[in-house]
């Protein structure tokens, strides 16, 4: 499921994330940065167990609505960005595997660092995902969470 | 009648994902799912919050039988690790 | 030419650099953060012209030597760095090619997203190397220059 | 002989990449250069840093026959993007 402009490529996948095929989608003749941020799943939490994958659920629909508000907000704030693509992926994801994915272009590195830190913390507060972490014989919901934050208050 | 809609731990705790359960306001249908699905389920929607199809809703707000009515826990973030400075959102 | 550790991966190249492999190089377990860095060669600049590529020009000992103090003071300033790679191409680059690229692991964003930023604004005020524009027609050094800083002095 | 390494834009207006220069000093190296490459080296090398071996050196520096004498103009950047902001160090 995804939405996609010419510039903005939001999607939710079940399939594995690559960021290199999202950060080259992003590079732009007119933009020399391209910053790309990786969530990967890791194999340490707050349960004293290895974790092995994590599994994430959301509703498709509000977590689009909601990945592309933050895609929108950092246009807003800044305006020189080239291409901005947030990815996450759903159901299971392994160690090492990217669990979201932002790539963001822009005329010069200060704006595609900036935004992409701001895409990325902007999703973890305001988009609708639930993460279980997984370990032999057991798994459980993240007792790390948060009440979602509404992307006006960002 | 109304779809409820219900997320992560919600779904857990409920047992089901969607359903459908009768009520003309967003509060009467929460305590209708509260009766049906139990005290668990009950706990967790009490750290939840509640949408209207897309937005934020309060228990006055008026649902019919078009709209659906999500219970939407706590998040546990969208990627693996946890950031080490909540407070760093530029 | 190139520098390797386990940890860290320091290289000039006159052959295109592929920023998931080196995104993907610096994934660890223990990571749940990868920031890239891509520096990619774009089509305006200072002169009146449609730049079409950009010559880069080292001395490779020098250059891989500051490169690898660069990198030794992010481990310095960021010490939970899991992976950290820097790589930058040399000879032609055309636009939209990567001519540098930046890649860190961390167990949390903070670190990766600050450590990135660091890499990349120290390698350019650090490491000999210079840029020449290249159009149709015609190429000069960049006139955007600043005398090389001493990393000891970041 | 000590060896002298021109980058850039020095390369450029010395016509050569290296080469071997008389001397015993950094200084005496970079005189002698600047008279055998000219005018449009010596305005370069006048904005240009020099490095013995692998380390910023001073025009008193002593060097040998296994030194390498470079000469560093100022940089371009080590991307095709140029920073909107210079300070931003972290």
């Amino acid at each position: 499921m995804e939405v996609s402009t010419g510039r903005d490529w939001v999607a939710l996948s079940d399939e594995p994330l690559v960021p290199d095929a999202l950060s080259s989608w992003a590079v732009r003749p007119d933009c020399g940065a391209v910053v790309t941020f990786s969530g990967t799943a890791r194999n340490s939490s707050s349960v004293p167990h290895e974790i092995l994958a994590l599994e994430y659920e959301t509703s498709t629909d509000l977590a689009l609505g909601r990945m592309s508000q933050v895609v929108a907000l950092a246009r807003t704030r800044w305006p020189d960005l080239g291409a901005v693509v947030v990815h996450h992926r759903v159901v299971r994801v392994d160690v090492g595997e990217s669990a979201v994915v932002v790539a963001v272009s822009a005329p010069h590195r200060d704006s595609a660092f900036l935004a992409a830190r701001f895409c990325i913390d902007a999703l973890k507060k305001t988009v609708p995902m639930w993460k279980r972490e997984v370990w032999s014989g057991g798994a459980a919901w993240s007792e790390q969470c948060e009440d979602l934050v509404d992307p006006a208050q960002l | 009648m109304t779809q409820l809609i219900l997320l992560g731990p919600a779904r857990e705790a409920a047992g089901t994902g969607r359903d459908e359960v009768p009520g003309e306001t967003v509060g009467e249908i929460l305590d209708a799912a509260a009766e049906r699905y139990g005290t668990e389920f009950a706990r967790v929607l009490a750290r939840s919050q509640v949408w209207v199809n897309s937005e934020p809703a309060s228990r006055d707000s008026r649902v019919g039988p078009q709209d659906e009515v999500s219970v939407l826990p706590p998040v546990s973030g969208g990627c693996a690790e946890e950031p080490s400075v909540r407070s760093s959102i530029a």
